[in-house]
């Protein structure tokens, strides 16, 4: 990398590695505080970079170009079950085995590499620091470590693409002994390719997720307590916390997994006396929460579009806050109900089952603040809020039809069905996608200094917003119907003719999706040379980010910050203006006493 | 911030702690050289690796000096996989 | 929606179809009413209608505007959890009595199922295995034991509102009642290989008198089989 | 910037999280994360143990004397390391090499007698795949062995920068590799008993 003077990122504190360049610091040197690197020369600038806002935008770069893997292996499905064994244009005829592996693709593809990257990689890596006044990641050097072990990860996932056998087969979650002998599906090193790349994705989430913690906790400037932070950075904690209490009893089952496949013991292989089941246990005591760690942020997202564009605050902060924190206890408690005809003990899924219909409270006080906080308000369509407002209308169908599932009665017959496939599309498309995206469209102008072009993101957002919910309705049908997922040609059952019909509707409505995204990517690029100039605040909005430039300088603030009051202050009658940015102090001469006391009871107490 | 006297304490105090853990490992040792039931033998044998961590984590690890949020990030994990295990036990350990 | 269930032809089908309807007609509310809400509101408070946004915080007492809603949703949430637990119980805990026993294995890529024969046994030597049909008679309880020999497959019967995972090295019992004559799928609900989707089998649910005659044909002993 | 508007910022900022410093609190979620990496392998192990009679067939062939050994040498290497601290503390440059030294000794002493137990399994004939014990013997020892690995290569760079003397600006390091240290030892006072007393 060159001998570029050391930046202030190495001087800071940093775990276990970077011992030996520190041995240069001088305690002059140790102070924090932007010392701008001079000409840190293109390889430190965007490729390894240590600032937070390249790296943000670096994983925005690879979720965006891992969708595309996803959304092709997504057109590949649609196109198989709609007109199955037919050529399909740009790919060839999709084999039963072909597309066994595209699924599972599809599915570990769009979970670990495109949703997180995207809500938690590029969100919370571009906006943390911003948001809590924050120069930088508490340890930037780390930070980089973790986008580009997440590059690693990405590269030898697409690398089993193209091994011998062909890449992992047995679904994205992997069951055992499916996926732990080659045996039984044929696929050799592109399962255990697989394994590793979801580990070391593991791995990258791990340090980035420590990173997002001690971030938002220790470096937030003066002035901005816990309830003043802006809501994206709680649901972005909690979705760290989320993942690190969850994953490593996973990380542990890989490993097992792993050494059953290439050194063949027997941890889930049942005839030498492993046990399958154990591997769904570690598998959704991580896969429940994670769905959390993905979706709490794009809830966090709207959480701060919706105020911004009704221009008021967002109603029930603390209420939300401790909701949040519920479901996230609760998501510890629930991973069962993945389970229920599993063979596991039925004891046990009662307790599971009460424990998941609860998981609806939480997400009720969430979905049920956003519309109050529209009541009310003024509100201005524009297409971040459209996302927003569209993801949450989505995600109520989400919410609603996880009932029907978490019902263990109920999912005796909806287990394994297209019932499944459409409601977590639901939950996941909503917070995801329309949440990624409405902050896409919000912070493009903060990442490139730019706006968008709101016609084009209208269309987007309508083209979007139609086809998917003509994609997964009619999969809804489809699983009432009896339809169990992952299966290559539906015609091979008799009773599933009927519900050709929908698929047929679904993947017309795929294609419709995947080129409403045209729209997006001209869009994209067009905005970010032609734009109008953003300036500061186009959205007049009060969090931090607004109040320096667009993009923000390396070090992010010119001057030290500080926080006055809650970062939703919209309408608020005593102010002069209807916003009124977090930094902004009190008005300088108190003139009553009382009137000052009030202002800092509005202020101080949340 | 430390007077010498107070510092020598500390050292004592952790050549002390050392002692204690040393005399634990032949305890526990002496333990499953008895002809105790299996049970008791166990819960003496994991009774005293607790009191052990215990002590390692309070005294070398700082703990009884540490904030309570640092005493969360410590507790929470060990109360969930705690959990998850005893969760686990009619389905995997019981089934047959 | 509901129209697209498949026709009930088990003793607890209705139960499971009944449990559907109640939380399809709950949810519905509750869906309508909140994107209703959700339209009605970007319209009625659109920026062209209202010259300033009303201040609300939402903490304290109005906070009441949404904690009292989730608590309707809560106290919801727990009678389904009422009702469902029952068909769980009625479906998965509290088998009765056995009928007819029959053991099902699946493998990569068929059901098999094993019939103890005339003597009521397995093990012995009149057992017989078909694959991929099933046979039993209608109005009566058929237990089965259901393992698999290599991979996870899942039981799935639609019609019967039935699914239960194989698991290798776990024998899984469960038990089902056919009410209505006639041939119906099985269908295997959980990837198991490049064979998943052609792994379905035939249940053919026989009268009493039929069943009989089925079971003469397979063993040829006068007495009735599987008692 | 006014007086009253800062008192009023300074009056709301006192909470626990800043007092930490970021590399201990950082260092903590990455324990509490190693717990669950490893909980989960304990969990797993002893889940199946109880699943299973005849293990202790098996776990009579691990050699408990050098496995007593081994705490022994890990509980001692986590005196020197908080000694080692210590003496950052009390200003000690000597104490910080010699202990410093004197645990990455007792960590590769550790990993030596490691060795030479596995060699002895595997003369044996007792390998990973004898078995779901010894799976889970190696699995987790062997993962055990790798912390310490790390542990070590850390303190060596750490003692590298005492002898080269740029470690005083930075004598916090000391504290939390040390923290790194002893949970590598907590890990192993729960192996103990697991693998070799039961």
């Amino acid at each position: 990398m060159g001998a570029k003077p050391l930046g202030r990122a190495a001087n800071r504190g940093q775990i276990g590695k970077g011992n030996t360049e520190v041995a240069t610091a001088t305690p002059a040197e140790i102070k924090i505080g932007p010392t701008h690197e001079e000409h840190p020369g293109f390889w430190r600038s965007y490729v390894f970079s240590v600032d937070h806002k390249v790296i943000g935008k670096q994983y925005l770069g690879l979720s965006l170009f891992m969708a595309l893997i996803g959304g092709a292996a997504a057109y590949l499905i649609r196109w198989q079950l709609a007109w199955p064994e037919t050529y399909v244009p740009g790919w060839g005829y999709v084999e039963p085995q072909q597309y066994n592996a595209i699924i599972t693709m599809h599915g570990t593809i769009m979970i670990f590499f495109v949703a997180m990257p995207f809500v938690l990689g590029a969100f919370g890596n571009y906006l943390i620091p911003l948001m809590v006044g924050a120069d930088d990641m508490a340890f930037p050097r780390l930070n980089m470590m973790s986008f580009w072990t997440l590059a690693a990860g990405s590269t030898v996932l697409i690398a089993s693409f193209f091994v011998p056998a062909g890449p992992a087969s047995g679904g994205w979650t992997a069951y055992a002994p499916l996926s732990a002998r080659p045996i039984y599906t044929g696929v050799t090193w592109g399962q255990n390719l697989w394994i590793v790349a979801v580990a070391i994705e593991f791995a990258s989430f791990l340090m980035g997720g420590i990173n997002f913690l001690t971030t938002a906790l220790n470096l937030r400037a003066p002035g901005m307590t816990l309830w003043r932070l802006p809501m994206l950075v709680w649901m972005e904690l909690i979705a760290a916390v989320l993942f690190l209490l969850s994953v490593g009893p996973l990380i542990a089952g890989s490993f097992m997994l792993l050494l059953d496949r290439v050194a063949g013991t027997g941890f889930f292989v049942p005839d030498k006396g492993g046990d399958p089941l154990l591997w769904q246990h570690l598998f959704w005591f991580f896969g429940h929460p994670e769905v959390y760690v993905v979706g709490l942020p794009g809830f966090g997202i709207m959480m701060e579009i919706i105020p911004v564009f009704s221009r008021k605050p967002l109603y029930g902060y603390k209420t939300i806050v401790w909701g949040s924190l519920a479901a996230g206890v609760l998501s510890f408690v629930v991973w069962a109900h993945h389970m229920f005809v599993s063979g596991m003990d039925p004891r046990l899924a009662t307790p599971f089952s009460i424990t998941t219909i609860l998981i609806s409270v939480p997400f009720a006080i969430m979905v049920f603040s956003m519309l109050a906080t529209l009541w009310g308000g003024r509100i201005e369509l524009t297409t971040p809020m459209l996302f927003a407002v569209g993801g949450l209308a989505t995600f109520i169908i989400g919410g609603v039809t996880g009932i029907f599932l978490g019902s263990a009665g109920l999912d005796v017959y909806l287990h394994g069905t297209y019932f499944v496939v459409a409601h977590f599309h639901y939950t996941l498309m909503p917070m995801v996608f329309f949440g990624g995206f409405a902050g896409l469209y919000y912070w493009f102008p903060k990442m490139f200094g730019r706006m968008m072009n709101e016609t084009l993101g209208k269309v987007h957002f309508f083209f979007t917003f139609i086809c998917f919910n003509c994609v997964f309705i009619p999969l809804f049908m489809a699983g009432v119907a009896g339809n169990p997922r992952r299966i290559y040609e539906l015609s091979s059952y008799d009773f599933l003719k009927p519900a050709q019909h929908l698929h047929v509707i679904a993947t017309i409505a795929t294609l419709g999706l995947l080129a409403g995204q045209v729209p997006f990517v001209i869009n994209f690029f067009m905005s970010m040379w032609k734009g109008r100039e953003a300036g500061r605040n186009p959205w007049l909005a009060n969090t931090l980010e607004w109040c320096t430039d667009s993009p923000p300088p390396h070090g992010n603030f010119s001057e030290p910050v500080m926080v006055y009051r809650d970062p939703y202050e919209y309408g608020n009658p005593d102010a002069p203006k209807d916003w009124m940015a977090q930094n902004e102090p009190p008005a300088e001469p108190a003139p009553q006493p009382q009137a000052g006391g009030l202002r800092l009871k509005g202020t101080g107490t949340v | 911030m430390e007077t010498l006297l107070e510092s020598a304490a500390t050292r004592a105090h952790y050549i002390a702690i050392w002692r204690w853990l040393v005399f634990f490992v032949f305890a526990a040792l002496a333990i499953t050289l008895l002809p105790l039931p299996k049970i008791v033998s166990l819960a003496l044998v994991f009774g005293i690796a607790l009191i052990k961590a215990a002590m390692v984590m309070r005294d070398y690890m700082h703990l009884k000096s540490e904030k309570l949020i640092i005493h969360a990030i410590a507790l929470i994990p060990i109360l969930l996989f705690i959990g998850l295990m005893l969760t686990l036990i009619p389905d995997i350990a019981l089934h047959r | 929606m509901l129209s697209w269930l498949p026709q009930n032809i088990s003793t607890f089908g209705g139960d499971v179809d009944h449990l559907f309807r109640i939380i399809y007609y709950i949810t519905g509310v509750w869906f309508v009413a909140a994107e209703l809400l959700l339209l009605y509101f970007l319209v009625r408070y659109h920026k062209s209608r209202r010259a300033k946004s009303v201040y609300v915080r939402g903490n304290g007492a109005q906070s009441a505007w949404v904690l009292v809603p989730v608590l309707v949703v809560l106290v919801l949430d727990l009678s389904i959890d009422k009702v469902g637990g029952e068909v769980w119980n009625r479906i998965k805990i509290d088998l009765p009595p056995a009928g007819d026993v029959v053991h099902i294995t699946g493998k990569q890529f068929n059901w098999e199922f094993t019939y103890p024969g005339p003597d009521g046994k397995f093990g012995t030597a009149d057992d017989q295995t078909i694959e991929n049909e099933l046979h039993v008679p209608a109005g009566t309880v058929v237990r089965f034991e259901l393992t698999s020999n290599d991979v996870i497959h899942s039981f799935f019967i639609p019609t019967l509102r039935l699914k239960q995972d194989a698991m290798p090295g776990r024998r899984i019992k469960g038990w089902f009642e056919a009410t209505q004559p006639g041939t119906y799928e099985i269908a295997c609900a959980e990837l198991c290989g490049f064979g998943h989707y052609s792994m379905h089998g035939v249940l053919t649910v026989h009268s009493a008198q039929d069943y009989r005659k089925w079971v003469q044909s397979r063993w040829g002993a006068p007495q009735t089989a599987a008692k | 910037m006014n007086a009253t508007a800062h008192a009023a910022v300074r009056a709301v900022n006192d909470d626990a999280f800043k007092e930490i410093a970021p590399g201990r609190i950082a260092l903590w979620w990455f324990l509490a994360s190693e717990i669950m990496v490893f909980g989960g392998f304990i969990t797993c192990y002893v889940l199946f143990r109880y699943a299973h009679g005849g293990w202790e067939d098996a776990a009579r062939h691990v050699n408990w004397r050098l496995g007593a050994l081994n705490t022994l040498v890990l509980l001692t290497s986590s005196l020197t390391m908080i000694l080692a601290h210590y003496s950052v503390k009390a200003g000690d440059r000597q104490g910080v090499k010699t202990f410093l030294g004197l645990t990455i000794a007792l960590g590769l002493t550790f990993l030596i007698i490691k060795g030479v137990e596995y060699h002895a399994e595997f003369a044996e004939g007792f390998t990973p795949l004898s078995g779901l014990f010894w799976s889970f013997y190696f699995l987790m020892t062997g993962l055990h062995g790798l912390h310490l690995l790390a542990g070590i290569v850390i303190n060596t760079s750490l003692l590298v920068m005492a002898l080269r003397g740029t470690i005083w600006a930075r004598g916090d390091r000391v504290e939390l590799g040390g923290l790194y240290w002893h949970f590598v030892d907590v890990v192993w006072i729960f192996l103990f008993p697991l693998l070799y007393l039961t």
